[in-house]
């Protein structure tokens, strides 16, 4: 107690010393999100010498040791550090596929010297990563996956195509899960590869969605060798490492715990209903309307209240498991009930995709609507959650 | 606040459990069927559960109480919901006890509140008129008479009526039927002039009442909190008895959940457990899903009643409108996935299909709380 | 057409001799339904003679052949003969299982010897049938039945459980599928008997249903002596017949055509609600529950066509086929969410189960919405109606 | 009247189907994409349409047409929707048309209908004010000036507007904006002074435009039917168009639900067709059964406009309620069964989801037309 005292203080006279003017308080220049890689340009200064000071005392991520880039804080402290960051209205902004899912991977798999040449980078923004789980024939059957790894010497020969793969196309590595033993049980023949995306033969092509331009990637891979020093865990073992970070990555798309939320601007759906009906104030003359509205802000109270129960109990020592697709699950499907009632309530302003007369919000909402069908089948289907929750939370037989 | 249990009340859970069942049978709900008309209470039941406190739990301890909160009554409401137990929790201890807590002066709560807790009254609030839980359309009428006033109305859906020597009464001094100003509240001796009363039994073999007010005479003493002026009184009232109802409601959506799964465990069709048919086995995912929110969400808005949160309304809305669907989910997914066996008298699953209706409409159902939700948000 | 016309003559005539003056018109004294078998008392002279009448001329079933108790009628003549029936407005009050279930199946499969030993009594209301599937351990898999029949001389003994046998208490003989090959695949070792009910050794027991007493029973056969020449089609091929029979109970179920429609003097959804706002002309006040409304009355009109659709391709020669398990389906789940519906408009009223006060409707429509739930389980539940249409309407692979 | 094809209209069905499929691709949604601005549909093929007949379909033989109803029109509309097929036929022949046919003299229906029928005039209807569909809510107005009157206005949402050469407008020459009384309909030439036109995309690909009129001079041989009184005609026209627009939807819910299911009889995951998962498979058998609805009501619906039906508004709203819920379940469960590759732009299964949505908005949603039901059945 009074060593976390100590801390704070230390917390707080370190910001204060070293986080520039402009990056604090409530106009300040930071990005919501640094995603970091060799591609990022930093125009403002000031953000620029924040992020670099972070850097040297490792507090991006200030849990991780401090051999490995992090801050080496317990997490009492981590906490009172961002108490203290919030309490100046300032945060580190770098966040990337890295620091969420990787990094906790690596620090449970990796070797000492894998350790020492990745996660420093991550932790300092250096290398942006991305995902390559997914393939054309194998989405929600996942370990049914076909890219194949073929030992040559001290490399393996990379074959094969990976979809779904996010920010690809301006990713430095990636992390792949490749087929090493075609004759094995599927689970049982899947290693897990770091490559560099300017290895020869690797192409990204980047996906176009319903909704218009994506961040999503197709990914192509021709001969490409990769050293066998970059498999993480043993060969045919990239399961169990895979497992593990699938769990992080639904944990950070049910907004779960650790992620920054992201500043909404748009009108609430009563602002929309309200301007629809040109009903300023009162109750909304369209009592369906109103009533969807209602349920709408219910279910997302008890949504909240159920992060809330999850997060109390892990703060008390339970961790989250399996719950975590619950989150997903719900989650997903709540934001896409959400985002379809504004688009109805949008009308013919939602209807319009290209075109110069219609409400300022609409083209934006319209292509997130349009994005939110895919909120229920990328990182795992809602059928796939389902799956999850039954047999691992319910327990019913397979 | 926070959503977990402390170690007091995992106790507090632990004992009442034990005391659930080993006191309590289901069996006893189609026993009431048989004595339809007694419309009474097992007062020997509610006994022992005032001696383990219950009844005390969330009143001041100068007036017999124990000083807990709605945190510490919810546990015990959902707990004796689980199997679906009959008690005057709600009438007597919820609803009368907190219109007297909240609206009753010093003398008043002197007097009523330790009977509460110690069991040695009975009391039942008498509030509804039509078949719909409308808070305002109160006909009842208090008029002022020599040296007091006299009460006349029609009262239904007075759970609990028929064993009740108190009554809290809702009714209008002033105004029309569907004003918020005007609304009285008294108490009544169920034995006193002019009150009669009839019995009936509920779907959950709760007991109910109807109760007539024929020129009931009531005393200035017995008028709760200033004339005319009971609205506020009673949105906080019926707000905890929501919120207090759907504790007892999780408990039931809890049991029936269970019942199933295990069922789905055990039962074999076509060479298989009924559990390995993705069918039933995604239906039973998303029903969990229901349970867990709203299990989150009763946690809360007890808590909400104990920190006196400004957004009860809304809360206790939210609360009832999950738990009613969740609760009708549940009885229904309950005896469809149960198939032939669930729709018998013999299996319990359909007391909790039934409860799910008789919960639903007390204190208003998912679309009066939704409605109220909105008003609550201003829109 | 001019044969037809020749016979709505005749038939017209025949009716005016035959039908008595208090069987016809808008007051007739006729029952809906006359369920027929030993224990029938007809009070009323003319509702006796009316039916002796009927039962001499064959026009119980008027499409049946003339040698087994019908009227021989082509579906032309039938069709007259109820426009016919229709203008005077009088009616063929029998109707049971035995006419719609049994007989067809008999006319399909039983021998001669059969069809003339049991037809006419069934045509004649002299037998009234029930129906033995379903085993406590056997429900939506019907096949995997055990009450077993082993052959003992010109016998079979009958040993089981049989249960949702509706009106087997009052009931005169039972149709019955039993195990006769134990070791044959589950299909392949079923036949179809017919047991008298007051052979030794039979049981029927009522069930009582969460909505009260009903029509349904628990049938036991200990050691019952059945002679073989009680079996309908081959040894071990019952299930052919059980599941053209099926087809028929579906079909029913549905209120597909044959059926008399009930006359229902209940009020309807809407008259309910408005007694309930006190709202007895003009918009509804609870907008939530006009829209409920108005969604169930869609509701009934979609179905509606969707039934006449499906009548008139009937009429144009095609048939229904496995189209009926969607009827089943729907209409048992559109009957649901109505009867929840009004129940719940019921509100208060609806609550009660025993008591005085109450409206006088509430008690029987609680009953009634209790026992809907049995609609989507009994006569194969609702999943079970999906397998069918997906397999044999849709060809989805199993 | 039966709910089956005739033989001659399961020959007009079979032509166009083949036209449909010969003529038409997809992939021109996806094209038409690339040049947003021109909002112009593709009058070659139109020309083709109007060739084979169906622009004339539904009109009396004496002003050009075939004399058929929207029975026959519906199959054209079916298979149109079921490729989603960007014509005028909704635009032109069945709201122009209507309402040229139901309001116009003889001299108007004699200058005006051969034009629909033979592809020479092309006609938009300008009808919607705001983001919703409100009949009633009408501000563009239609004023006296000397020697006839003048049109000031706003309208959103007119399909087809860029292309069409005449402007059916609704306007109002008395009252206010929602009073049903003082709609008036006028014929605006689309070069005429005043009129401004600013095109747009719809999400389907669908040209729209805005339309500005600004002191648009009128002449009184322009006024469709009496001055004031349009309602009940427009009452006809909206619920013919609703159900005409209902067929296109059955087109494409039809072509979603084959599209889908095929997917589940071919794609392969865990080692076996997904179809073969009861998860998805009774959730396809619930869709298949909502299809089969959709299809009766639709014809239903077509044929109760041929009869002249007392009950055509509560038939068409509960055809356009249905077949909206269901094109948005089919678009739904399209994609989500798809998986992955069903929210990408390749796929077709987005653009039926895409169309679902401009269907659903276009004539009123489910919860317009439930209101519209319940309005129209007196409560």
């Amino acid at each position: 107690m009074s060593d976390l005292e100590t801390f704070r203080q230390e917390a707080r006279s370190w910001l204060k010393e070293n986080c520039p003017a402009s990056c604090q308080g409530d106009d300040n220049i930071l990005p919501d999100i640094l995603w970091g890689g060799r591609r990022q340009k930093i125009d403002e200064p000031d953000v620029q010498l924040w992020m670099d000071r972070l850097v040297a005392q490792g507090w991006t991520i200030p849990g991780w040791p401090k051999e490995y880039g992090g801050g080496g804080l317990s997490a009492e402290e981590s906490k009172v550090l961002a108490e203290e960051m919030s309490a100046i209205k300032t945060h580190s902004p770098l966040y990337s596929f890295g620091i969420s899912m990787l990094g906790p991977a690596l620090l449970e798999y990796a070797t000492e010297e894998q350790k020492r040449e990745h996660l420093p980078k991550i932790a300092s923004g250096e290398i942006r990563w991305c995902q390559g789980y997914s393939e054309p024939s194998s989405g929600s059957d996942l370990a049914s996956l076909q890219c194949k790894a073929v030992k040559d010497g001290d490399d393996y020969v990379v074959t094969g195509q990976k979809v779904w793969t996010s920010t690809a196309d301006v990713s430095d590595w990636i992390f792949c899960l490749v087929r090493t033993d075609p004759d094995a049980p599927k689970h049982e023949g899947i290693s897990f590869l770091l490559i560099d995306m300017e290895s020869e033969g690797v192409t990204a092509r980047p996906i176009v969605l319903l909704s218009g331009a994506s961040p999503f990637c197709e990914t192509f891979f021709d001969g490409v060798r990769v050293p066998v020093a970059n498999r993480i865990f043993e060969e045919n073992k990239g399961w169990s490492v895979a497992k593990a970070l699938l769990l992080h990555e639904r944990t950070m798309l049910a907004g779960g715990p650790g992620r920054a939320p992201v500043s909404d601007e748009r009108r609430t759906l009563l602002e929309v209903a309200r301007d629809s009906m040109n009903a300023p104030t009162g109750p909304l003359p369209d009592k369906a309307v109103r009533a969807e509205i209602a349920q709408t802000e219910m279910d997302q109270m008890c949504y909240a209240a159920t992060l809330q129960k999850v997060q109390d109990a892990a703060k008390a020592g339970k961790g989250m498991g399996p719950e975590g697709s619950m989150f997903k699950l719900y989650l997903s499907e709540l934001g896409q009930r959400s985002a379809d009632l504004r688009q109805r309530l949008n009308g013919a302003d939602g209807l319009i995709w290209e075109g110069d007369e219609f409400h300022p919000e609409a083209k934006e909402t319209t292509r997130e609507w349009l994005y939110s069908r895919a909120s229920t089948i990328l990182g795992g289907t809602s059928e796939i959650q389902l799956n999850i929750i039954t047999k691992r939370v319910l327990g019913l037989p397979e | 606040m926070t959503l977990i249990l402390s170690e007091e009340q995992e106790l507090l859970k632990d004992s009442a459990k034990s005391f659930v069942d080993d006191q309590w049978q289901l069996n006893q709900l189609r026993a009431n069927r048989a004595s339809p008309k007694t419309g009474t209470i097992d007062t020997g039941l509610w006994q022992q559960m005032v001696e383990l406190g219950w009844a005390a739990i969330p009143f001041p301890e100068e007036f017999g109480g124990l000083g807990l909160g709605y945190a510490e009554l919810g546990i015990v409401m959902e707990e004796s919901g689980r199997k679906l137990l009959i008690s005057p929790l709600l009438s007597s201890v919820v609803l009368s006890g907190s219109t007297i807590e909240l609206a009753g002066n010093n003398d008043q709560k002197a007097e009523h509140l330790p009977k509460i807790c110690d069991g040695s009254g009975l009391y039942a609030m008498a509030y509804q008129e039509t078949s719909r839980h409308e808070p305002e359309n109160v006909h009842a009428a208090l008029t002022k008479s020599e040296g007091g006033y006299q009460l006349n109305g029609h009262k239904q859906l007075v759970i609990n009526g028929g064993s009740a020597n108190h009554l809290v009464v809702v009714c209008r001094s002033s105004g029309d039927a569907g004003d918020r100003d005007g609304l009285s509240l008294v108490l009544v001796d169920s034995k006193a002039a002019g009150v009669s009363i009839a019995n009936n039994l509920l779907l959950d073999s709760t007991p109910s009442a109807n109760i007539t007010f024929r020129d009931v005479t009531i005393s200035p003493e017995d008028i709760l909190g200033e004339i005319g002026n009971a609205a506020e009184v009673l949105d906080e009232v019926y707000a905890r008895a929501a919120i207090a109802l759907s504790a007892d409601m999780l408990g039931g959506i809890q049991s029936a959940f269970d019942m199933t799964l295990e069922y789905l465990k055990v039962r074999e069709q076509f060479g298989a457990k009924i559990g390995t048919f993705q069918g039933l086995k995604h239906r039973a995912g998303r029903w969990f899903c229901e349970v867990e929110l709203s299990r989150a969400i009763v946690l809360k808005a007890l808590r909400s009643i104990d920190s006196g949160s400004g957004d009860l309304a809304r809360v206790s809305s939210a609360c009832k409108a999950r738990c009613t669907a969740t609760y009708q989910l549940s009885g229904k997914e309950g005896i469809q996935m149960h198939g032939g066996i669930g729709v018998t008298d013999e299996h319990d699953i359909g007391l909790y299909f039934k409860r799910a209706r008789v919960t639903e409409i007390l204190l208003g159902d998912a679309s009066f709380h939704t409605d109220q939700f909105a008003t609550a948000s201003n829109y």
